[in-house]
């Protein structure tokens, strides 16, 4: 093992990016001074040189098969020299120099089903995570809610036909591996059962007291279950954030009859003209309901298309929400406001309304 | 007796200066009573060694009173003999504090013979506040107050002295009438008001429209702030008056608008009503040509506090908007609901502004089978911690009530 | 003592107020069309009926003499039947039907040392406490320090040419019966030193568990010393609230070497415009300096005057401070930004500046 | 060998529509490969039973290497016995996300040879995700990539994979080098990121402005945003152009201008830009016209995270204003203060910024020796609490710390 280690290179960090760039963007580089979007899901950037950099953006489901890639790269090598790019919400980027390759492009990349668009005033990719695809604490699926989502959403993808950028995220359990929690709309999956105990073993699988700790509002306490060393859930006070089962595979949260989805509305990330914000929750539950989820793809788009026909120009969700009140948002969307939708953690005394700013 | 006046140098700089100087006042009195004499030589002392000294007040009282006196004993009682005891009491001020010359100045020759004739006018919580006097002297004193008709205020654990703006009596924007409502809160709840039986203080606090001028959204258990439901007034002829006088329409009034919701071309001034929040600012720079609906009520907002000991509250909404008319009932009944389950379930010096951030809001409205709206929150949860009430069992399709 | 209670009446609540309105009032109640400053401190409102009533409202020290009440009284006998009130800011108001009644008013008031003004865009008189006076909780005492300020600030009395109003307040202890927290420039008086414990009597005085209780940081624990049965406090834990002293005199927190006065500044309680607002820490610590607290004074007019000659024409404190920023308005103030400045309570996290809009 | 991929008809439902279909993906692969074919059997099922079938990953791993592979076991292990193993290795991507099909074809070869021919471009921290493989094939996968030249990324509690936004390689917005700094930071902790050490992970992303495409704000521990401290750069013809070709200034740019620091009088548009908060709105709407000043460098905001467990958090300004110039020591000298601390007194699965919220801001600075400034906070305290560090003790008159 210590020679294996040694005849071995260790720590050698990624490949330097700058043999992967186009030649054009080496040339460029720093040097770029405005760009144009000249048709949905194409952009041109234009440089001091007067050089011009065609970008065109393709949706992409994110979880590809090599053989998917391979016809990536067959496109590239076509079209831009074989250079390509992945954006930060998971779309492939072609970079061209050649306007007159663009539209050839476009046509190929619908023909292995690759939509073009989610540039400016669109609906872009949705973040996302694994789901029941890999992972072990998944309350819903990931790929396939965004799949349905975008199916239904994709006019709003290839069109740029909104009052501003519209950002979903998804993420499949409170650990919000998809940071679900500054989006313009959040879909995120949730437990409502507190965790069944694997009492037989989980003495063997954990230390106990970790298991106590591990709880944000410590419900758990050791007991003895059975004869097993075990630990005891206080009911009332679990809110179902799945910390223990992270902790401990022997605390089972996932549960069929009662996960599901909850959408929360109005984060942002960018600075522009608003301060971040986080999404607040506009929908406390929806079922799980596979193949479709067609109550979630619903929710979603009339939420959608609610901000889309009621928001000034630039308005992100949330800041649109903010000009005219949650209270008006929760009728228009003709949500029924629940107990559920009250703060009530660490500062719950800070979300209540302070002031008699009030529209009726 | 001027002799009586002890040497206060250092409070002598406070008589010089513009502003009414209360040493002035002290010394007025102390022409009189040797106990503002004492004040004055107690406070000289304070004034050099920068510390106060008056010991924590012990229970004092009226017959039949819980509250309303607020027992006070000099730590230097052998120097200064005539303030070894220095009581307040509290008396609870006519709603609006509207006086006659002729009922100040019988409360004066009460306090010029049973006191030390300083007083405060008034407390900040709105009460008469009648500055030193001894334990002997309370008595007394409340056998003459009851045969001019003015009754003790709150102190303890009790009901505090409601208070309001002076509303329709004196402005043209009171949404409601602050004056009766206050009246007649503090004659329902006389018992409450007299004999401390809460967690802790209870404040109500009663404003006629959103400029507050009460200050209740930041210092009363409950708000009660006069507002409207439907379009602001305008006398479009009187908007163009104000901007041929001179006043930049969309500067001074268009931007300022919080909600964003108007529009100034020149020559109407357009409001779009449903987004207005009813911050009363338009109206205030222009109280000739704008003036609040014609569907006026309140907004009931509830505990306010200062910091002591979860760090300081403002009310929060409790019901977005409720018509204010006699008999008051949908008020007191809330009011009752609220103080039942308070001081049921509140902690010992525990105000309910705080009691409810303990237990929840959510869960305190249904204490009080009261349901959410969503008036109540600036904006719902941002964390994922929801205590979803109910769910499923494997045996059974049926939706159950988890026991809790 | 039972009869005595028989043949005594109770609860007979205060006088109604009506007895107290002037005619003028109660033919108008309810009825007032708008009202304009005719000048500084006199104000008229004009009734439906086309009645006017005059106010002119002259500033009190609050702390009054019989002897000034009764001098009060003769003034409204003189001109105004009899009619005056007092404001929820401590000014006595005289209520005249008479306009030609108003200068020989104001001229009497002058005389007597109560300037007229405290209407419209003006400093109004300071909301104070008891201080030295009566409360055996003060940190400072309330009536000077008020008289100092007042003094110092006198033309913003009795002129309005400041942008909005400017409200000033001052609470000698923690326990802010001023309710200060919520005002445009707040004086507050402090302890910095924790209790000083008298050990021998504490026990007779009172409940040990009550005294470990009262403290928000858990910095007090029962504790035997000199073989008394008594209460330590870990210094580093003790914020100085002195909720200790109030439920317990034992703990003394009065300490003439280290009270003192802290400055806030940015409160506003209105729903004008901006939702109400607490106010902000803006000086940590100034001496108490008897009897005319010249850096107090010195301090709360640069306050003034740096928001009078900066801010937009209605902009409370506060609400130029949010537009410019804290950074610039330490910068401006020339105030050094200190640890003390940081929230450490409780939602200390949330006042921390979670995105980049800055200025340089 | 298309007889290995299963009945999966409540997929096939995945495969209709207009959105790339995953489905579509998995069964590609699983032509190839039966661990993809057993992927899409046990996912059938999933969708069947609404329920996952993973269980816990035990700790697998790559010789010499801490982390960067997430273990994954099947629980229907004897049904689909080709993803009894299905781990994922997680391969730091290339700065900005750009490749060559040459090399993207190479990781595909490795990919096919030894593993389910399936992955994520890319993983939500910016890794290039291999989804699925066995633990005998771990170590192969390495020796191959090993010789491409990629190496593994970042898992368990150690410095993530640090990822940016493209920057100047395409942006005309960039402040600041976003993809040299992620590149030499990755480098320059490559122990760091391969050997968990830490209390909790920790992970960097750079954004080139306030725009913030890689969402660094809302998801990294230490966020690094471009900015620049000089006026904005206007082209007033070019403003001029946008208005002519109807863009409705005042509405569209002014009247959104969060710092209302813009005025435009149909000419000529003025930005007080001592006021400008740099929002980038204004920028985003008129790239022709406006571009961001000439002194550039960068905000470092530290802490965002996601609700586990006390709540999710968005990073704080920590430094203002950075100069990002190689050497990058200023960054580098910060980042060992702040782990030096953090790993010194952080628990167990305390996030950088939770753990800056439990000491107080005010003592991390002290322990980072580092002096507070006002752009840290969003505003001064509102609470009167404050710990005052020093008081003068009776004996002296020297003010003195207290031993604390
Ligand atoms: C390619 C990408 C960066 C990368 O390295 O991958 C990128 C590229 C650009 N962004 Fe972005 N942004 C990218 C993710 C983001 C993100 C991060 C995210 O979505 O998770 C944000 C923050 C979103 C949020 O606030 O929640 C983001 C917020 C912006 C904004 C601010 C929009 C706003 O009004 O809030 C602009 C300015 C604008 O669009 O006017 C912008 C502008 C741009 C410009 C125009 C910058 C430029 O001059 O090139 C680029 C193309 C425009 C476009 O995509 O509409 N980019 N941009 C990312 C593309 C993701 C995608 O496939 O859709
Ligand atoms: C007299 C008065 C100050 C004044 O000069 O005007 C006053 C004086 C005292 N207040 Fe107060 N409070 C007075 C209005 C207030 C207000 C303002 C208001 O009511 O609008 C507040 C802030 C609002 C609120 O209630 O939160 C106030 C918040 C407190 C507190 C903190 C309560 C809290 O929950 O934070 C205490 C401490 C306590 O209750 O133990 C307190 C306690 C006290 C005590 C009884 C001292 C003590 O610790 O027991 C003071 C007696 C002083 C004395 O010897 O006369 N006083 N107190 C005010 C009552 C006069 C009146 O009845 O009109
Ligand atoms: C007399 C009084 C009510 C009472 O029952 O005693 C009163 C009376 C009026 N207030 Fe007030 N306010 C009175 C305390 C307040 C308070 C409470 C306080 O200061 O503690 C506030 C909240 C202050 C704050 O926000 O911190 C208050 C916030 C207002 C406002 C909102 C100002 C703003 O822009 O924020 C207005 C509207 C305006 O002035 O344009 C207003 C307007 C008025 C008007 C014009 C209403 C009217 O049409 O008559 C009255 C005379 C104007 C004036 O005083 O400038 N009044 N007003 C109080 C006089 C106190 C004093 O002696 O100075
Ligand atoms: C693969 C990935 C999701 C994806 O499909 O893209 C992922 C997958 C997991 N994340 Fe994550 N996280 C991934 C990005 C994130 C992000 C987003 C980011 O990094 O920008 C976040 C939110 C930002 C943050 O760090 O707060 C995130 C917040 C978490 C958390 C909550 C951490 C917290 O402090 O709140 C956990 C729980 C934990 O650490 O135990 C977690 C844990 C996990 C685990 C290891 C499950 C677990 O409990 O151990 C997941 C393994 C799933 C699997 O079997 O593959 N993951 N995780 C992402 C990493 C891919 C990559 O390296 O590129
Ligand atoms: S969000 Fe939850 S379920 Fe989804 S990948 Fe992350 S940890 Fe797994
Ligand atoms: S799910 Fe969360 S709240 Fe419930 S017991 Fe587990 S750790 Fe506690
Ligand atoms: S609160 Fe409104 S109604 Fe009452 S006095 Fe002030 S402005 Fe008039
Ligand atoms: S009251 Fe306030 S919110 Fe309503 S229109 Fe006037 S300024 Fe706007
Ligand atoms: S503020 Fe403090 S010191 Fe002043 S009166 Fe109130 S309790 Fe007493
Ligand atoms: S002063 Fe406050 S913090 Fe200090 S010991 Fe007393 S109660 Fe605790
Ligand atoms: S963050 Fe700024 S610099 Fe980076 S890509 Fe987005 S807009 Fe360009
Ligand atoms: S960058 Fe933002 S804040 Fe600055 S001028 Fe432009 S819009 Fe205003």
């Amino acid at each position: 093992m210590a020679d294996a280690m040694q005849n071995r290179r260790t720590d050698y960090g990624p490949p330097h990016y700058e043999q992967f760039l186009p030649p054009i963007i080496k040339e460029n580089y720093g040097k770029w001074k405005y760009h144009e979007m000249l048709k949905p899901g194409v952009m041109v950037h234009v440089s001091e040189t007067d050089a011009k950099l065609y970008t065109v953006r393709a949706a992409s489901g994110r979880l590809l098969s090599i053989d998917k890639i391979r016809m990536y790269c067959d496109l590239a090598d076509k079209y831009c020299g074989g250079y390509l790019r992945f954006t930060s919400r998971h779309n492939v980027e072609f970079l061209l120099t050649k306007k007159e390759n663009i539209d050839p492009l476009i046509k190929d990349l619908d023909a292995i089903g690759h939509p073009v668009g989610g540039i400016g005033n669109a609906i872009s990719s949705i973040v996302h995570t694994q789901g029941w695809v890999h992972c072990h604490s998944a309350a819903t699926d990931a790929s396939g809610i965004v799949k349905c989502v975008m199916d239904d959403l994709i006019e709003y993808f290839k069109e740029t036909k909104l009052p501003g950028k519209l950002r979903i995220a998804l993420a499949c359990c409170l650990n919000m591996c998809g940071a679900v929690h500054c989006s313009d709309i959040a879909i995120l999956g949730i437990h409502r059962r507190p965790p069944k105990i694997d009492h037989a073993n989980l003495k063997k699988m954990c230390e106990i007291p970790n298991v106590s700790a591990s709880c944000p509002t410590a419900a758990i306490r050791p007991a003895t279950v059975g004869g097993n060393p075990s630990v005891e859930v206080i009911e009332e006070k679990c809110m179902f954030c799945a910390n223990c089962f992270t902790v401990c595979p022997a605390m089972k949260l996932n549960d069929p009859l009662n996960d599901g989805v909850s959408i929360w509305v109005g984060g942002k990330v960018s600075n522009a003209r608003h301060e971040p914000m986080f999404s607040k929750l506009a929908i406390p539950f929806l079922p799980n309901n596979p193949p479709r989820w067609p109550e979630v793809t619903e929710a979603v788009r009339s939420l959608v298309e609610l901000w889309a026909k009621n928001a000034r120009k630039y308005e992100r969700m949330g800041e649109w929400i903010e000009r005219i009140g949650w209270p008006k948002f929760f009728r228009m969307a003709g949500i029924e406001f629940q107990k559920e939708h009250i703060d009530d953690f660490k500062h719950a005394g800070l979300t209540f309304k302070r002031s008699t700013h009030l529209t009726f | 007796m001027a002799d009586n006046i002890p040497k206060t140098p250092k409070l002598d700089e406070l008589e010089k200066g513009a502003w009414p100087s209360f040493v002035k006042e002290i010394k007025m009195a102390a022409k009189r009573s040797p106990m503002a004499g004492d004040l004055l030589g107690q406070l000289e002392q304070s004034y050099t060694e920068k510390i106060g000294y008056w010991k924590h007040g012990g229970i004092v009282g009226v017959m039949g009173y819980g509250g309303g006196v607020i027992g006070r004993y000099s730590a230097l009682a052998d120097k200064f003999p005539n303030v070894s005891h220095f009581h307040t009491m509290r008396v609870n001020q006519p709603a609006g504090w509207y006086y006659t010359s002729d009922a100040l100045r019988k409360i004066c020759n009460i306090w010029e013979k049973h006191g030390s004739g300083l007083t405060n006018m008034h407390g900040s919580t709105g009460d008469i506040i009648l500055l030193g006097t001894r334990t002997e002297e309370l008595e007394p004193v409340f056998n003459e107050l009851q045969k001019i008709n003015f009754d003790i205020g709150g102190s303890g654990s009790d009901l505090r002295t409601p208070s309001c703006c002076l509303g329709m009596s004196r402005c043209e924007w009171a949404c409601y009438d602050t004056m009766k409502l206050t009246h007649e809160l503090t004659m329902h709840y006389q018992d409450e008001l007299h004999r401390p039986a809460f967690p802790y203080k209870f404040k109500i606090k009663c404003s006629g429209c959103p400029n507050d001028c009460v200050a209740s959204i930041a210092r009363a258990d409950m708000s009660i702030i006069g507002t409207w439901r439907d379009d602001i007034q305008v006398d479009k002829d009187a908007v163009r008056e104000y901007a041929a006088r001179g006043m930049d329409i969309q500067k001074d009034v268009v931007n300022n608008c919080p909600a964003k919701c108007m529009e100034w071309d020149g020559k109407v001034l357009n409001i779009a009503n449903e987004y207005c929040v009813r911050c009363m600012h338009c109206i205030n720079v222009m109280p000739k040509a704008l003036r609040p609906g014609k569907d006026r009520g309140a907004t009931i907002l509830i505990g306010s506090k200062a910091p002591i000991i979860e760090g300081a509250l403002l009310s929060s909404v409790f019901k977005p908007f409720v018509k204010i008319e006699a008999p008051y009932d949908e008020i007191t009944d809330l009011v009752d609901k609220i103080w039942d389950v308070w001081c049921e379930e509140g902690k010992n010096r525990e105000r309910v502004g705080e009691f409810i951030q303990r237990v929840g809001l959510g869960n305190f409205l249904d204490a009080i089978e009261m349901d959410p709206v969503p008036e109540m929150v600036s904006h719902p949860r941002e964390n994922p911690y929801v205590f979803y009430e109910e769910y499923y069992e494997e045996d059974d399709g049926e939706e159950e009530e988890e026991e809790s």
